[in-house]
């Protein structure tokens, strides 16, 4: 184990699976520079044959990406902020979503997408979208969301390696949080949720960006007497089920926490899942926490009203625990 | 690029077969739809011919082609095999796509036919990756994209040619103005001249009479020279006209004329591809009318056979949709 | 009451608002020669200044809708198939949804846009698409789902004097269908769901394009001795979950029904509503009967297999009935 | 297009205002990043003013410029209030999008200032739709899309100018090719001569020194006569330079070096675009020393007052995102 930076683990996971296969490329706009990090040092390792720096055309971006990954390689496409996916949205839902079905399976597409998320630090609408909930329901696209290093490099890893696309959605602004990663190499399966915190009292899942929120309002909790059990669910697209149902119902309280705006969001969904599958073991209404259904000001506090937070977590899980108040 | 080069006699008697095929597997299918046998609807390249067969009779089957909504004659022209295109549109196992895709999305990945697109320009984005796989194989491969005039107004066509400049990408981009996108004549939403957009990019630039299968097949071959050898990307606009329906039967939904029968009519008597190659062919002792009929006769029996096959395929099983979404496996 | 068809109800809802106001216009590609029907006629009537065909540029179209509408005008456009809307979505997602909020409400945005949605014709992947859904969550955008003719122009008149922007999902290949729309003018509240029939047994919810097979299966259920309460939601944001909550809540079971892919849709999102909501007038599992997690095949057997049919609702119904089986 | 207007000695100082204010409020916000005073981040277009100050010039409120994320100068050039912009970017109640947008998304409608855009190259086809606008109102208004060299290769521009030339639509293009995108030097991302573009769809082309700005201005005459004359769109090509950071501190994030430090310094102490107007002036003997300093220092005073303007400002109630998000009504 070695502690390291989130946007390392990242870098990490795409220097070993470039070293592991040549196939596998990198590119995207200032890869070579790399904003965010997770790219630098690339093109110096492996040369600007596989690190490519891209003009300014999403659309043409994420369709390249299809060509590339149908004919033979496993391109990695680094979009820089989530929103740039809407501006390059036909590439991935016309496209990459359904080659292989429209192709009646004759071909893989082992492509990577690598977008960073989320609000909470003053970037103004267009640049603080929380949209994985959106891709949920393109059906062609596995979805991975990392809230800390080690699953970050172990999905990131995945991702490259599956031979289906894979969205990588990173937390933004969370490249400098550190966390232990393992030493020797490992992968973090594509399509299992992790339960991180075990109690009795009440199951809490959430994903990505709010997964530390979610695990401080857990620690709360505890403090005050209700045992919290706490999901990370990893990865959107498939949807581990079983892990989520099965920890539902051991509680039988669930608050979902997820960044993305309320309306049919990934929180929406686990909630129908739950209230579909694990209905009997329910004891409490289904609570989420979520943005609320607006873009988000660049004003900050206006912006974090807007957001999710310990408090709302915790004022949820209160309203749905046994008493429906704090236990004194 | 170099243009001396034209087909000999073998080699125009390969296209004129060609042309063949592509004309009776889509006259089949227009009378298919009619007869309320597809599944789904048709886009029928009757009269454009001749482009699909002069450039890709320069392909290999390591050659990518990207095509569009009217991808039947890409198809056959590239290698794919008459029946798997029959029993794909009839929405067939058998199908080159498993059923799966149909007319707006026959593909077949081992010929290098990486697909039509139901999503206008969407071709050209995708052609663009294909190309950087081709270039980073360092092989002498090449990719071709086809497009129409109407397609050249979406944005990803200046998109991708800025990438094909810059890397050298061995892409050929091959607009099959047509005349018309849909129901609006091209230069009531077209503004300019098409190709020329290439020229910004300092991208070489052919116009080509599209319905003069020599002629098309002469600009190819300077073309593929050039690209294979590493210079980058070429542009050839390639005039020719639609004569059939934008879709068939359109005249169920469009009420208003948008051209005169005259004008089709015309341009059908006038301008057939591949009349125009059997007259040069004749008019120039190359080949007598038997040998060309017996050609039109193979043509007619391999699209037969292809129908024969389509008819005796199955219907997929009602679960593939979600099998054949993901491979479940890793590298 | 006249017997009117699904476009034409359309068609009559944008010539009586270009009648009303000057301001509004119509474009997008061949909408002259309108291959729906929807927009048929109107350039003879209005003249191309106000009628405009355009190039095929999808990305364009949406962006301009924005500037256009914020500029003074009341732009109409014309998408064609819903899956365009991807091809242009940067222009609603990242404009669109957030323009009005990023100049801390300056700007009206009056903007409508008509995109035709859905599978069941052997249309392919690329054509059949419902991304209502995946544009609940853009938070920015209101979006509207008529089931039948008089709800469409009602909809439709109602969407084009908004002053916020209104996405209209027209269900595909219904057009021809006919129904009763008044002679009188009225218009339909956009954020109002209606209750379409009484039943004590059992809620069904739907809108637009599986509206149709919910009725029947509510027919079919009737006559097995189920009594179903129907809704038809009508309109997806804002979500009326008032009289979703209040139906859901007279029978304590409910079916909900989309013909979006099962993850993210809109059908989750109603049933997290509910479960959030009306947890404690649940008595069963809240099912959703939605599209399976794939692109649609052309193969209509196989198209279907993965769309919600009358089958597969009253199969859902019968299960969280009151004894999980047929009355006899 | 008419080129022998050129600014008189007034309008020089009008123009030198312009760009002494944008300075002023510029190295202002830079100052307050790097204090940690700002709550998001900025992008300066210091070394840059000239294009906004000159292009602007001619426009009225009834105008519409829709900018970048690089939009501070196109915002005070186009007449937005010094004061309602650093508000906005202090992300105050005060400012012009009520502390909604920030930096990224500054507007005043009511000033014609559709607003810069995060997203780059989308202010194109927003600027489009506004430009319809313009040709449906009729009475000779205009609207100015300011871009970059990056954005250019941002498929809308193709699309836009397909639509502007088509339509005749009273449509400036404005790129501001300042050399870099981000980290890219503008050649190893684009290919050929960016205003060639405009070439194929037959818009008039006019490539001008952007750090001149009486050069700007006297390009910007001719372009606005031809527009509002109804002859449609044109394309302004501006060279100028980005002596600024791509965003500020941006080495805390960026490692490795896209430009020598002795490129910036020549380009800052030769290529100054206030300097160049002021030598002029000088030189000329069209205003003296005393002259450009009163300017100077009036365009201090009013950003000065802006800044106190600003921080007086009060943050906006926490709950106005859902609240500005609609409007709530209906005509
Ligand atoms: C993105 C998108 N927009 C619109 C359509 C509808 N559409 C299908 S074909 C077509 C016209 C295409 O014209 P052109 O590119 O000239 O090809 P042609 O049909 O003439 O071969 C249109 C608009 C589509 N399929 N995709
Ligand atoms: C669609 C989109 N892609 C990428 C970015 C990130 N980005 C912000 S500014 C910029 C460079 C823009 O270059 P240019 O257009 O030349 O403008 P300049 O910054 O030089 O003024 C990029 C890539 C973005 N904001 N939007
Ligand atoms: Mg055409
Ligand atoms: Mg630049």
């Amino acid at each position: 184990m070695a502690r390291t930076r989130f946007i390392q683990a990242i870098n990490d996971a795409i220097r070993e699976e470039m070293e592991r296969d040549e196939k596998v490329f990198v590119f995207g706009e200032d890869v070579e520079a790399s904003i965010f990090g997770d790219t630098a040092g690339l093109a110096e390792r492996f040369g600007k044959r596989r690190v490519r720096n891209t003009p300014i055309s999403e659309n043409t971006l994420t369709g390249m990406t299809v060509g590339a990954a149908a004919c033979g390689y496993r391109p990695v496409l680094h979009i820089m902020f989530a929103n740039f996916l809407f501006t390059g949205m036909d590439g991935v839902a016309n496209q990459l979503a359904k080659a292989r079905l429209m192709s009646g399976g004759q071909i893989e597409l082992p492509a990577t997408i690598i977008a960073s998320y989320g609000g909470g630090r003053a970037n103004a609408a267009q640049h603080s979208d929380t949209p994985y909930s959106a891709f949920m329901n393109l059906g062609g696209v596995h979805l991975v969301v990392p809230s800390n290093p080690a699953d970050a490099k172990g999905l990131l890893k995945s991702a490259i390696r599956s031979n289906d696309p894979v969205l990588f959605f990173e937390p933004g602004g969370r490249g400098g949080e550190m966390g232990d990663v393992p030493d020797e190499e490992y992968l973090t399966p594509i399509g299992k949720a992790a339960v991180v915190r075990q109690g009795g009292d009440l199951t809490l899942i959430s994903m990505g960006s709010t997964m530390r929120m979610t695990i401080q309002a857990a620690d709360q909790l505890a403090e005050q007497g209700l045992e919290c059990e706490v999901v990370d669910v990893r990865t959107l697209a498939p949807l581990d089920e079983e892990t989520i149902c099965a920890a539902a119902e051991r509680t039988g309280r669930v608050v979902i926490v997820d960044e993305s705006r309320e309306r049919a969001s990934a929180a929406s969904h686990i909630a129908a899942v739950v209230a579909e599958k694990s209905f009997g073991h329910m004891k409490a209404p289904i609570r989420r926490v979520t943005a609320r259904n607006a873009g988000l000001p660049l004003a900050p506090a206006s912006e974090q009203y807007l957001l999710p937070n310990v408090d709302k977590i915790v004022a949820a899980a209160v309203e749905i625990s046994e008493n429906g108040r704090l236990p004194a | 690029m170099s243009k001396n080069l034209s087909p000999d006699v073998s080699e125009c008697l390969e296209l004129l077969k060609t042309m063949y095929v592509i004309r009776y597997a889509e006259e089949q299918l227009g009378d298919d739809f009619a007869a309320g046998k597809l599944p789904g609807g048709v886009h029928l390249s009757i009269g454009q011919e001749a482009v699909s067969a002069g450039i890709c009779a320069h392909l290999t089957d390591r050659d990518k082609v990207s095509s569009t909504h009217r991808g039947h004659g890409h198809f056959l022209a590239k290698g794919g095999e008459p029946k798997h295109l029959i029993a794909e549109i009839y929405g067939k196992e058998e199908g080159c796509c498993r059923g799966m895709g149909g007319s707006l999305h026959v593909a077949d990945y081992s010929k290098g036919i990486i697909g039509a697109n139901g999503i206008v320009g969407a071709g050209i984005p995708v052609a663009t990756g294909a190309a950087l796989a081709n270039h980073l194989d360092d092989d002498g491969s090449m990719t071709v994209v086809f497009f129409g005039d109407g397609a050249s107004n979406q944005g990803v066509l200046q998109e991708s040619m800025n990438f094909a400049a810059l890397w050298k990408l061995p892409l050929l981009y091959v607009c099959e103005n047509n005349q018309f996108g849909q129901f609006s004549p091209t230069a009531t939403v077209t503004a300019g001249v098409i190709s020329d957009r290439a020229k910004a990019f300092d991208i070489p630039v052919e116009v080509v009479d599209g319905n003069d299968v020599r002629a098309v097949w002469q600009t190819m071959a300077g073309a593929a020279d050039h690209i294979r050898s590493g210079k980058g990307p070429v542009f050839i606009e390639a005039h020719t006209y639609r004569i059939r329906n934008h879709f068939e039967r359109e005249h169920l939904v469009i009420k208003t004329p948008y051209r005169t029968e005259e004008e089709v009519e015309k341009m059908r008597r006038e301008r057939d591809p591949i009349e125009m190659l059997q007259e040069w062919l004749k008019d120039e002792n190359l080949a007598d009318e038997a040998t060309c009929q017996a050609i039109d006769k193979d043509a007619k029996t391999l699209v037969d056979e292809a129908v024969a096959f389509g008819d005796a395929g199955t219907p997929p099983p009602l679960d593939v949709g979600e099998k054949y979404q993901f491979v479940g496996t890793s590298s």
